[in-house]
Parts: C-alpha cells; sequence; structure tokens
C-alpha cells in the first residue's frame, strides 16, 4: 500500500510546494489591499519567461537568476504603481478587474513575443538532477522544494514579526485607515508587499518550470487559480494557512490522480473510474466544503458586520 | 486627459487597412490553422509547408488567365471557440478554398462556417473521422485515427509484446480522445489490457500519470497529445526511469518531441505520414528555404528537421491548385465540386478522394527517436494488417 | 386593556467572553411611547438588534404580541465562559427568526448610522419597503400585471413623504439629503412596513434644537395616526423626557432603573450612571 | 410634468431600439451574408444577453458571482443534447453508441429548457453558497463553474454529454434564415433572430428590475442589512436573482451554441467569465444599456477592427512595424486597461438608454461617493 500511495505523495509535496510559493503573494496582498490579485499567476508565468530570454542570451546562468529574480520584482512593482495605486479610493471591484485586465495584457504581451510557441525552460544543474527515494525516482527539485519552501516561510514570518516594515504590514492589514492616520507610508508597505509575492512568484518558478521544462503564455493561469484556491483553503490574509492550503491542496490533487490504481491495488474497485478527471475539481469542491463549514477558511479571522 | 486618449482611441480603431493594388488577379487559399495555443508550434510547422508550396508555385493557371495565389491566414487559436470566429474571418475575405486545420476539434468546429458559405476545406492533418463524415465539403488528404489506431495497437502488440497499454488523452481533444479510443478497440481485440485516463487542459504535472501507469504493469504508454504537453511527458519519464516504451500520433512527429528526448534511455514511437528521405528533391529544397528564412526557421523549433506536418502542408497547397485548375474558376462551389475527382503525386504519396471525402491511404510509417544522436529511425512501414 | 406588545424576560447577548446586554428584562404596552437610554456603550443597540433578529440572543426570550419571536439558551459548550443568569430557564425550546420575518410580524425599526438604500431615490425607498406586503408574485411582477398594486403603493408612499415632509424631494437620490431629511426618511420608510412596534435608534441625533423640538411632536403625531407603539433609543434627555411614558436605564448591559420620567430624574442610580458616564 | 417626461423619452428609446431592429433586418438583405459585421452582431447579441444577466447579479443585486461561464455551459450542453436531429447522432456520439436521448426538440422550446436547467443547477448551487460574502461568494461559484466543468467531461456521463467530444449538428442561427425549394435565402434571418432573442430576454429582465421585485434586489445591493429590516428575505431574493441571472445565462449559452455551431466544455473556463466581467464592467456596472453596447464593441474590436493589426500592413512602401499574429491582442488589452484605469464609470455609469433623452436621474451624488 505504501509503495502505491508514496510516489502520489511525493509529488503532492513537491506540488504543494510550488503552489505555496504562489499563494504567499496571493494572501499577502490580500491582507493588505483585500484585493485578489489575479495578474500574480502571470507574473509567475513572466518570470519563466524572462529566464528562457535571458538564458538564451547567452549571459551566465547564476547571473540570469539573479536578474530574473530582480526583473520579477521590478515588474511586480510596477504593477501595483501603474494599475492598483490609481484606483485605491476606487471601489474595490475596479482594482479587481484593473487585475484581471493586468493578467490579460502580460498574457496577451507574452503569445505576442513568443509567438505562442513553447518556450523550453534552461536546465538549472543539481536541482535538474534525478535521484532515487524509497524505491521512487524523481528529480532533485522534487526534495529542493519543499525544504526551500519552507526556509523561505520561517524567512517570511521573522520579517513580518521581527521588523519594523513587518510591523506596518500587519497594521496594515489589521486597519487600512487607522494605520495611514497613524503615519505608515502606507504605499512603501504596498510596495513591499508586491516585491516579495513577486520575488516568491519568481523562485517559485525556478522550481516549476525546471520540474515541467515548458513556458508558454497560459502555463501561469492553473497555478495561479490553484494557489490562489490554497489561499483561500487556508484563510486568506494568513501565511502559515497559504502553506498550509497549498500542501493539502498540491498532495489531495495527486492523491485523485492515482486514487483509480490506488482503489484498483486495494481491491475496492474492479475497473477504472475516471476519477482522474476530477483532480482539478476536486480541488474546488473542497474549498467550497471549506468555505461552508468555516467561512473564512481554516486560518482566516472572523468578521463581524457593524450594525 | 481622458478626451485626449478617447480620441486616441477612436483614431487608433479607425486606422484604415490598406489595400495594395495588384496587377494579376489574385485567388484567395485560407490558411485555417493554430499559430498560438496548445497546437500553436505544430500548426505553424503545418503552416510552413504552405508557404513553402507558396514559394515554389505563386501563381496558378485556371483557365486561361494565371492568378496570383494568395494565403490568407486566420488563427484558430487551437480552441473550439476561437474557431468559429476565424473561420468567419476566412469566409469574410472570400477565400476560394481553406486548408486546415491541424486539430480536428478545431476542423470540426470551424466546418459548420464553411459549409454554409459554400468554400471547401482540405484537412491536412486532422485525422478523426468526424471531420469529413456526414458533409460535402470537407475534405482530408491523411490517414484517419481508426487506421493509425489499429497501427499503433498491432505495433504495440506484436513488435513491442505489451500486454497492457496505458492511455492519456487531454480532455475535450478529439484528436486524442479519437486516436486513444481507436487504440484502445484494436489493441483489446488483439486480446491486451488498456487502461485509458485523461488529463485536463492545462495541465503540467504528469508525474502521477507515469506512475498510474507503472503502477498498472503497462508495457507501452500511449499519450498521442499536443506538442505542449507530449514535451513535458517524454521530459517527466525520463526522470521517473519508466520502463515502458512511450507511443504516440502523428503531432509527436516533431523536433520538438527529439529535442526532449535526446540523452535519455526512452524508448519513442511514433506514427506519421512522411519519413524524411522519402522525397531528396523535396527535403533538400525545403530545408534550404528553412535555413535561409530565420523567422521560418524559428517556427519550425529552431532546426531543419523536417516534420510530417509541414510535407502535409505542401502536399495540401497542390491539391487545392489541382482543384482550382479543375474548377477552371476561383468559385469556391466549382472548386468544391471539383475537389472530389482530384488526384495528385503528392511528396508524401498518392493523393485521392474516397466517397466521403477521405484521402485513400493505407500506409502510416513508424519511427522511434535515437536518444543519442537526436534523429529520427525509421522503424516500419505499417498497414493494417 | 394594555397587552403586552413586546416583553424582553432575561436576555444576555454575549460576544466571546464581552457581555453587551446582560439579564435585561422589558415589558411593553400597546400605544406607549417607551425610552431606552444609557451612556455610549450600554448595549441599547444590541438590545435593538435582539428584538429585530439581527443577532441572536446568546439566553432568553423575546415575545411580541404573545408570541415568542426568539428565544435561546446558553448552548452546553459555552458551559464555562456564560456569563449571565438563568442559562437554562428557556432551554427546550429554540427560536430564531430572521430579521425579515420579524419585521413581517409587525416590527420596524430605524438606525442608529442611517442606513437608506444609497442607489434609489426617496420615493424608491419608502416602496421598497412595502414590498414585504405585496400580494403579486415574481411572474406578475415582471410582467408588469400588477399595476394597482404598483399605484396602490405609490399613492401610500407619496401619503408617508407627505407626512414627514418630504414630499418635495421624493425624485432626489436619498442620500443627497441633509442629515435630518435622512432621519425622517428611515422613519418614513419604517412606516411604510405598516409596523405595529416601531424602534426607534436614535431619532434626534444630529438635529438641531428646533428640527428636536419638532420630531418630538412628530414622534406623538405618528403614534396616534399609525396606532403604533414606539421604543426609542435616545440620548437627548429633552425629548426622552417629552415623550416617553415610561423609561428603562441601562448601563454596562444591565438594566439600572425603570419608570416614568419623572421617577427617573430622581433615581441615584441612574444620576451616577450618567455621571459616571462622562467622565469617559 | 414628471410622467410626461418620462413617457417621451421612454418613447424616444423604444424608437431608437426598433430603429436597431429594423436597420439589422435590412443590412441582413442587402449585405453580403458573409460579411464579418454579422459575425460580430449574432456573437455580440449573445454576449450581451449573457452580461445584461451577469449584471443583474453583480450591479443589481450585489452578488459577486463568477459562475457565468459555468451556466453557459449547462444551457448550451442543455440545448444541444435537446436539438440534435436523431439521424446525426450516431455520428455525433461516436464512442457512445449514437447515445442516451433519442428524439430532438424544436428550437425555442430547447432554448427555455436550457435555461430552466441552467436556474435548476443554479438553485441547487445557490442553497449553500449564497450565504457567502463577496469576494467568498466569487470563488465558490467560480469553483462551482470549473466542477461543472469536470462533470460535463467525464467519461462515465459519456451518453448523456459525449464525454470531452464536441456536440454539432444541431440547429444554428443560419437555420433560421428561410429557404426555398432550391436551397435558396429568400429571407435572410440568422442575424435578426439572435437579436430577438437576446432582445426579449434582455427586456425581461429590464422589466424584471423595473418592478417591486427590482427594487427589493436593489435594496439588497445597496444594504443588506436594512434591506432585511425593510421585510426583504434575503436567502429569499439572493436565490431568485441568482436563478433568473442563471437562466438567461443558460439561454445566453445556448445561443453561444448556435453561434459557434459546435461546443465543447473545455471552451467554457474562468477565462470566458473573466471576459464577460470586463464587458459589464467597460459597460458600467448597474447599466443595462452599458451592458450592451460594450458587448458589441467588445466583440466588434477583439474580432473584427483590430484583425488588420495581425497581418503585415504596407503604408506605400513602408511596412509597418511590430504587426504580427497576436499584435491584435496587446493593443486590445491595451484599451481595455486604458478603459478600466481612465473611464472607471464604464461608458453608461449607471445611465440606461431613456437616460440620454433627457430623463432626469440626479445620479451625481452617487456617482462621487
Amino acid at each position: 500500500m505504501f509503495n502505491t500511495v508514496f510516489p502520489y505523495l511525493l509529488t503532492g509535496i513537491s506540488v504543494g510546494g510550488q503552489y505555496a510559493l504562489i499563494a504567499i503573494g496571493y494572501t499577502m496582498v490580500y491582507g493588505i489591499l483585500r484585493l485578489i490579485n489575479f495578474a500574480h499567476g502571470d507574473v509567475f508565468m513572466v518570470a519563466g519567461i524572462v529566464m528562457v530570454y535571458l538564458n538564451a542570451s547567452g549571459i551566465p546562468l547564476w547571473l540570469s537568476i539573479v536578474l530574473t529574480l530582480l526583473i520579477t520584482v521590478a515588474i511586480g512593482f510596477s504593477i501595483e504603481r501603474i494599475a492598483y495605486k490609481p484606483l485605491r479610493s476606487a471601489p474595490r471591484m475596479s482594482i479587481m478587474i484593473s487585475a484581471i485586465g493586468v493578467s490579460y495584457t502580460l498574457q496577451n504581451l507574452v503569445l505576442y513575443i513568443t509567438g505562442g510557441l513553447n518556450q523550453f525552460y534552461p536546465k538549472i544543474p543539481f536541482i535538474s538532477n534525478s535521484v532515487t527515494i524509497f524505491g521512487a525516482s524523481t528529480k532533485m527539485v522534487t526534495l529542493v522544494t519543499p525544504v526551500l519552501t519552507v526556509i523561505l516561510v520561517v524567512a517570511l514570518v521573522m520579517l513580518i514579526n521581527h521588523t519594523k516594515i513587518g510591523m506596518a504590514m500587519r497594521a496594515v492589514s489589521k486597519d487600512f485607515e487607522t494605520s495611514q492616520l497613524m503615519g505608515i507610508k502606507i504605499n512603501s508597505v504596498i510596495s513591499t508587499t508586491f516585491i516579495i509575492g513577486s520575488f516568491l512568484a519568481a523562485v517559485g518558478s525556478m522550481l516549476y518550470f525546471t520540474n515541467y521544462n515548458t513556458v508558454i503564455q497560459t502555463s501561469g493561469a492553473m497555478p495561479g487559480l490553484k494557489a490562489f484556491v490554497a489561499a483561500v483553503f487556508g484563510g486568506i490574509g494568513s501565511i502559515p494557512g497559504a502553506v498550509v492550503g497549498a500542501f493539502v491542496i498540491g498532495i489531495c490533487e495527486n492523491i485523485i490522480k492515482g486514487l483509480d490504481i490506488i482503489l484498483f491495488k486495494a481491491g475496492i474497485t474492479t475497473q477504472n473510474l475516471g476519477l482522474a478527471t476530477f483532480s482539478d475539481a476536486f480541488t474546488f469542491a473542497l474549498l467550497i466544503v471549506i468555505l461552508i463549514v468555516k467561512p473564512t477558511g481554516l486560518f482566516g479571522e472572523k468578521t463581524t458586520d457593524k450594525v | 486627459m481622458k478626451k485626449i486618449l478617447a480620441i486616441l482611441m477612436v483614431l487608433c480603431l479607425m486606422l484604415p487597412a490598406f489595400a495594395v493594388a495588384e496587377d494579376m488577379p489574385v485567388v484567395k487559399i485560407g490558411v485555417f490553422e493554430p499559430a498560438s495555443g496548445d497546437s500553436g508550434a505544430g500548426g505553424k510547422q503545418e503552416m510552413l509547408g504552405m508557404q513553402y508550396a507558396n514559394k515554389i508555385a505563386p501563381t496558378v493557371t485556371i483557365g486561361d488567365t494565371e492568378y496570383k495565389v494568395e494565403l490568407v491566414y486566420a488563427d484558430n487559436g487551437s480552441s473550439t471557440d476561437k474557431a468559429p470566429t476565424a473561420a468567419a474571418e476566412l469566409v469574410n475575405q472570400q477565400v476560394s478554398v481553406v486548408l486546415g486545420s491541424y486539430g480536428s476539434g478545431v476542423s470540426i468546429a470551424g466546418s459548420r462556417n464553411f459549409a454554409d458559405a459554400g468554400i471547401p476545406a482540405i484537412g491536412v492533418t486532422c485525422t478523426n473521422p468526424q471531420v469529413t463524415l456526414g458533409n460535402t465539403h470537407y475534405f482530408r488528404i491523411c490517414f484517419l485515427d481508426p487506421f493509425q489506431g489499429t497501427v499503433l495497437a498491432n505495433y504495440a502488440y506484436k513488435e513491442l509484446g505489451a500486454q497492457v497499454a496505458y492511455c492519456l488523452a487531454e480532455l475535450g481533444n478529439d484528436y486524442d480522445t479519437g486516436l486513444t479510443y481507436y487504440f484502445q478497440q484494436a489493441f483489446e481485440a488483439l486480446g491486451g489490457m488498456v487502461i485509458s485516463e485523461t488529463f485536463p487542459t492545462g495541465t503540467s504535472d504528469f508525474t502521477s500519470y507515469i506512475n498510474n501507469a507503472t503502477g498498472y504493469g503497462a508495457g507501452v504508454f500511449f499519450a498521442p497529445c499536443s506538442l505542449a504537453y507530449s514535451t513535458l511527458i517524454v521530459d517527466q519519464a525520463a526522470d521517473l526511469n519508466v520502463n515502458f516504451a512511450l507511443m504516440g500520433g502523428d503531432t509527436w512527429d516533431s523536433n520538438m518531441v527529439l529535442e526532449a528526448a535526446t540523452g535519455t534511455n526512452l524508448n519513442i514511437l511514433v506514427s506519421t505520414f512522411y519519413q524524411e528521405g522519402g522525397n531528396p528533391e523535396f527535403d533538400n529544397g525545403f530545408k534550404a528555404w528553412l535555413n535561409e528564412d530565420a523567422e521560418a526557421l524559428t517556427n519550425n523549433g529552431g532546426n531543419d528537421i523536417i516534420a510530417a506536418v509541414s510535407v502535409m502542408g505542401y502536399d495540401a497547397y497542390f491539391t487545392a491548385l489541382e482543384a482550382l485548375k479543375a474548377a477552371g474558376s476561383t468559385d469556391s462551389k466549382a472548386v468544391n465540386t471539383a475537389l472530389w475527382n482530384v488526384t495528385l503525386e503528392g511528396v508524401s504519396g498518392k493523393i485521392a478522394f474516397d466517397e466521403i471525402g477521405d484521402a485513400i491511404r493505407d500506409t502510416a510509417y513508424i519511427k522511434s527517436v535515437n536518444t543519442a544522436t537526436g534523429a529520427w529511425d525509421f522503424v516500419a512501414v505499417q498497414g493494417v494488417n | 386593556m394594555s397587552q403586552n406588545v413586546l416583553k424582553v424576560e432575561n436576555l444576555t447577548m454575549q460576544f466571546g467572553g464581552v457581555v453587551a446586554v446582560y439579564d435585561l428584562c422589558m415589558e411593553i404596552n400597546e400605544g406607549e411611547i417607551v425610552a431606552l437610554i444609557g451612556p455610549n456603550g450600554a448595549g441599547k443597540t444590541t438590545a435593538f438588534n435582539c428584538i429585530t433578529s439581527v443577532y441572536e440572543p446568546t439566553n432568553g426570550r423575546i415575545s411580541f404580541m404573545g408570541k415568542p419571536i426568539a428565544q435561546n439558551s446558553p448552548h452546553k459548550k459555552m458551559h464555562f465562559t456564560y456569563a449571565g443568569t438563568m442559562p437554562d430557564a428557556f432551554r427546550g425550546k429554540h427560536v430564531h427568526l430572521t430579521p425579515d420575518k420579524v419585521t413581517k410580524l409587525g416590527i420596524a425599526r430605524t438606525f442608529q448610522n442611517i442606513r437608506l438604500f444609497g442607489s434609489m431615490t426617496v420615493l424608491e425607498n419608502v416602496m421598497t419597503a412595502m414590498h414585504l406586503r405585496r400580494k403579486s408574485n415574481m411572474f406578475t411582477a415582471t410582467l408588469h400585471l400588477n399595476l394597482a398594486e404598483e399605484h396602490y403603493m405609490k399613492n401610500k408612499a407619496l401619503k408617508l413623504l407627505e407626512t414627514v415632509g418630504l414630499l418635495d424631494v421624493q425624485d432626489e437620490i436619498a442620500t443627497s439629503l441633509p442629515y435630518g431629511k435622512q432621519r425622517l426618511l428611515e422613519i418614513a420608510r419604517a412606516l411604510a412596513t405598516d409596523p405595529k412596534l416601531l424602534l426607534l435608534d436614535e431619532p434626534a441625533a444630529g438635529m438641531n434644537p428646533q428640527e428636536t423640538d419638532e420630531l418630538s411632536a412628530f414622534i406623538k403625531r405618528i403614534k396616534d395616526q399609525f396606532n403604533l407603539t414606539i421604543l426609542v433609543i435616545e440620548h437627548h434627555m429633552n425629548l426622552v423626557m417629552e415623550i416617553s411614558d415610561r423609561i428603562y436605564v441601562v448601563d454596562f448591559g444591565k438594566l439600572i432603573a425603570e419608570g416614568t420620567p419623572a421617577e427617573i430624574q430622581e433615581n441615584p442610580a441612574v444620576i451616577a450612571a450618567y455621571l459616571g458616564g462622562e467622565d469617559e | 410634468m414628471r410622467t410626461k417626461k418620462i413617457n417621451s423619452s421612454t418613447l424616444w428609446s423604444a424608437l431608437v431600439i426598433a430603429l436597431v431592429y429594423v436597420g439589422v433586418f435590412i443590412a441582413e438583405q442587402s449585405l453580403p451574408s458573409t460579411s464579418m459585421l454579422f459575425t460580430v452582431l449574432k456573437k455580440g447579441a449573445t454576449y450581451a444577453l449573457v452580461a445584461v444577466s451577469m449584471n443583474l447579479l453583480n450591479g443589481f443585486t450585489g452578488l459577486f458571482s463568477l459562475g457565468q461561464a459555468g451556466f453557459m455551459l449547462i444551457g448550451a450542453y442543455t440545448y444541444a443534447i435537446l436539438t440534435i436531429p436523431v439521424a446525426d447522432r450516431m455520428n455525433v456520439y461516436q464512442y457512445y453508441a449514437g447515445g442516451l436521448v433519442q428524439f430532438a426538440m424544436p428550437v425555442i422550446p430547447a432554448l427555455i429548457v436550457a435555461g430552466l436547467v441552467a436556474a435548476v443547477f443554479a438553485f441547487l448551487i445557490g442553497l449553500p453558497v449564497l450565504r457567502l460574502k463577496s469576494d467568498y461568494l466569487a470563488i465558490a461559484t467560480l469553483g462551482f463553474a470549473e466542477i461543472i466543468r469536470a462533470i460535463f467531461q467525464w467519461n462515465k456521463l459519456g451518453a448523456l454529454t459525449n464525454g470531452s467530444n464536441i456536440l454539432r449538428e444541431f440547429p444554428t442561427f443560419n437555420d433560421f434564415n428561410i429557404v426555398n425549394a432550391e436551397g435558396e435565402v429568400v429571407v435572410y434571418l440568422s442575424t435578426t433572430i439572435p437579436f430577438l432573442i437576446a432582445g426579449v430576454c434582455i427586456a425581461i429582465i429590464v422589466l424584471l428590475i423595473n418592478s417591486t421585485y427590482g427594487r427589493s434586489l436593489r435594496a439588497v445591493k445597496d444594504d443588506e442589512v436594512a434591506a432585511e429590516a425593510m421585510g426583504i428575505n434575503l436567502a429569499h431574493h439572493k436565490q431568485l436573482s441568482f436563478c433568473v441571472s442563471s437562466f438567461f445565462a443558460g439561454i445566453g449559452g445556448a445561443m453561444l451554441a448556435m453561434y459557434q455551431s459546435t461546443i465543447q466544455a473545455k471552451a467554457f473556463t474562468s477565462a470566458m467569465t473573466y471576459e464577460i466581467l470586463l464587458i459589464v464592467v467597460i459597460g458600467g456596472i448597474g447599466s443595462i444599456t452599458g451592458s450592451c453596447l460594450a458587448s458589441f464593441l467588445f466583440v466588434a474590436c477583439s474580432e473584427w477592427w483590430l484583425r488588420f493589426l495581425d497581418q503585415k500592413q504596407m503604408i506605400g512602401d513602408f511596412e509597418v512595424p511590430l504587426l504580427r499574429n497576436g499584435f491584435r491582442l496587446v493593443v486590445f488589452s491595451i484599451i481595455i486597461m486604458i478603459v478600466v484605469l481612465f473611464f472607471r464609470q464604464g461608458i453608461m455609469g449607471t445611465k440606461e438608454l431613456p437616460d440620454l433623452f433627457g430623463r432626469k436621474k440626479n445620479l451625481k451624488r452617487e456617482v462621487k461617493a
């Protein structure tokens, strides 16, 4: 039994780690701006494209990695300044539409630049290598991802709990107006949030695309959506929630993909039920169940409406 | 500010498309192919064949008049919901005949638009029987899925000795589902067992599916999906050290699969329409053209390995020219009537249509990836038996 | 003949550890104007919200016209955290209606922080409040087969606007009115639901002395005109003393006094509470 | 005085709408039927209906739902399953032995059934999700749309839905054309009829919005607590709006099927919902007229007017730079960003057609607030 389930678990943890890095970006932005940043998945995709083009230009790999991180951060920062900042006083719906617009623009821009063709992601040595663990063969990146994710999250939580900017972030996410009145520089807090989010998305993109070697303009859509679901699942606004949610969703979705064979081997079913069709749908079903049982997600704070 | 913006936007929209005056009369051939989306790469390679053919034969004599052949492109975006509008655009441009598409689903989706406008279409590599069945305007120059599926099943069972086959298809892709369906029919008829699964569009993690195949003890992994996915599957299968053979349909016949497989220890087999070297004259001319034209080379994936779909595109173009000549007019209805009797000695073989509008073909080529050299090795010419 | 219109028994409302209303008992008879007063944060609006079912009380029973409209007892899990009295008195029967049901029974209210429908005109605001007494269904209403009813609604709304003196601004967007007029519109809107009991939450807040004077006459007038029983929360003591038949005083969620205006003015506990309240 | 003014402006609006219909009809008889204009008009009419149905939810009830594509999918599939001619079923359901359903319904009843089925699904989905607030509701409905898509693609239901494969051969807009015995078209109706269907549906929505129910829905949008205090049953009215909206989204989906001539569950993704949401916002949240205008502009821009950007263009001997496949979409998305950032109220704000003819509606303050 263990041998049957283990490979799926392994993949699930790896996928979960990648989702987690994207989900943090969603959850931080939501915590501060109450904005579902639909463009975040596309920032992740653009990070992949940037890496492809930098590597093709012939500069050393380490330099392209550094530059990719910097450029992605710059893109995340400018998106906020161009598309969200002017709408700060507008209804929340407007900002969300703007986010959808940015997502649309990024995808179309990449479609135009790449001509709609798959771009091959460069191989990053060490993490691209194959390893065998408990009889299951996999890429090194599968093992590296969850470890790196946990390290980054711990660092982030330390940053939020023990630095001045972290304190400002917590204050802003508790009460936007009041913290503004208290003299917190809202704009720099928001920019920092976007910078951190984009940085993690760029790291996530490196792990992700090393695993799945091709980048195309729609590459960001599905991981983005899943990561977002993970963030909501864990209680949007909560960083540990996003991480837990991401791992739960990553593992569940891969178990579902293998559920037919697991059931088959356990002797419960005799034929293939085509359950793999529901690997995505299950993610959403799980989300809806959570929302109905606990409307603000696993670790979400309860909000009350003052009458 | 707002006013200026508004005016600028209106001006942008008003920007007229400048028509270019021509001395020679023009006959328009519609190219209904995906230039973006999952099948974008394949569609572009298919278009290369047409573009090369257009370069070789830029004019055609219809009746007594010489016409310049103009290719009109519409990108169907590899998706069945964009296809009707792309088809409508071609209809709007009043093309005489349409070539394409790569991918069966989009061909079916655009079919009705062509039918209603009375424009015939020549399917190039859309192998699902549904494309031509039950209509009189859609033709096709390639073999069909029941044939291809059977050929592959035969090969897998008899030559590879596989008892269990694992089939993986993209949800909602008519090409994938069709081919796996016919493969399954044939493979089970031979006495083998088939596990058939599907993956949703946009999937990038195939490890769980590959694990499934291993778990079922599959001898062959048959995944006739778009290029976007096949490269991912090849890459991930290599990492998982699988001990079964990977098998693909004609979509796998691409240098991108080669690139992904080079340096691994996989056994990859594909069925296809054409084997490089079948017509040296064409091969050399096409390669020379690719190497001259930087954009064409990029669209071919950066090297000059000839994809079978390019050859098919080339043949489709000449089939269209033959039909125009036979019709003696550029009127699409006349072309439609003429197409039934068109025959052509194409690069990929002899082309003639049966009563459904399908090409009469009974051979497929099977080739495998030489993972050391990164080239295709010819394996066999297969018929149904 | 005076029947209990509203009876509140041992009402306790607890949010986590905070007890907003503690063991509140009230009785309001038909035709009375009763005031509920107390310092800020004493739990007056929370009591209103319990009566109108916006909140579900932690413990206690609220009856309207002799029928319970809310009844609850603390959940077993709250055994240690529950801070009120009589945790078992109301066990056995659980009643919780949605606010609209309560309104339909005949309790209407206004809000302390005015809550008008911002996208609608003054007239539409009032007409919306008549939706609950409709006889048409979705199909007849959509196909406009209910013209007679629409006509009736409109006329009644216009009459109500005339009563509160807002006839001339019927086509203005409700939230564009000055503050005082918005309060009057809230009353008109509440009246449009055909209530028996009207709950007014600080109707005089933001009004100048002259408007306040007019308001007390106005409240008395509508009480007679529409046969109402009125419960009012107010800080304006002049108004309270002038219109109320009886007064309940709460502080820190607890009832500290009840009686006629004259009695309350003399009550030492009330004076202490108010003086203490002003220290804040 | 006031009532008279409303009447005259309403009259003018009716006249304008009537002129549009006459114009469409005449254009269809006189212009070549292959013109891109008609493609745009057909798709525009379809999108207009869907956008208005979404506006009913988002703009008039304040329910932020992103499930529109899911309900369109249900409508489209119901329509297709019910109307494919029996003779063609063997071909269409090629892997499922002709499928389960062995009859074909006329078009209009099938459209209504399509709407009803979508509404029934909406009712069931609404029971749990409508209790959720704002963003959470949006995510839950988005999730349900994805679940619906997966269910319709499940091969175990293939006898009904044809699995994930394409459905086709059902009647399309072109089948509305009246043909003579020789098969030549006598009267073109392939654009006029979709206009009529969409028109009737939108008219019903407009009537609903202007009824006492419509006022209540707006009250729910403005202030849920106050609406409830005024005796409006929140659950009931939200459910009602959700079902009505889904009913028309279902019909819109069926119209989309007729426009496309083939359908596949795969195409009804969240991207489709976002597209419709963009239309609603560009038109102005809370304006039916805006949604309609924006649909046509959106479709025309994305499918027609900007097409030339995808192909090489010469001005004299000068080749215009940047133009190649995909540039159209880049320009289009930039236009959308400009609209979103600089024209926040959309084309119409919350104004409607009669307001353009002088109906007084004091909305200044609200717009600012």
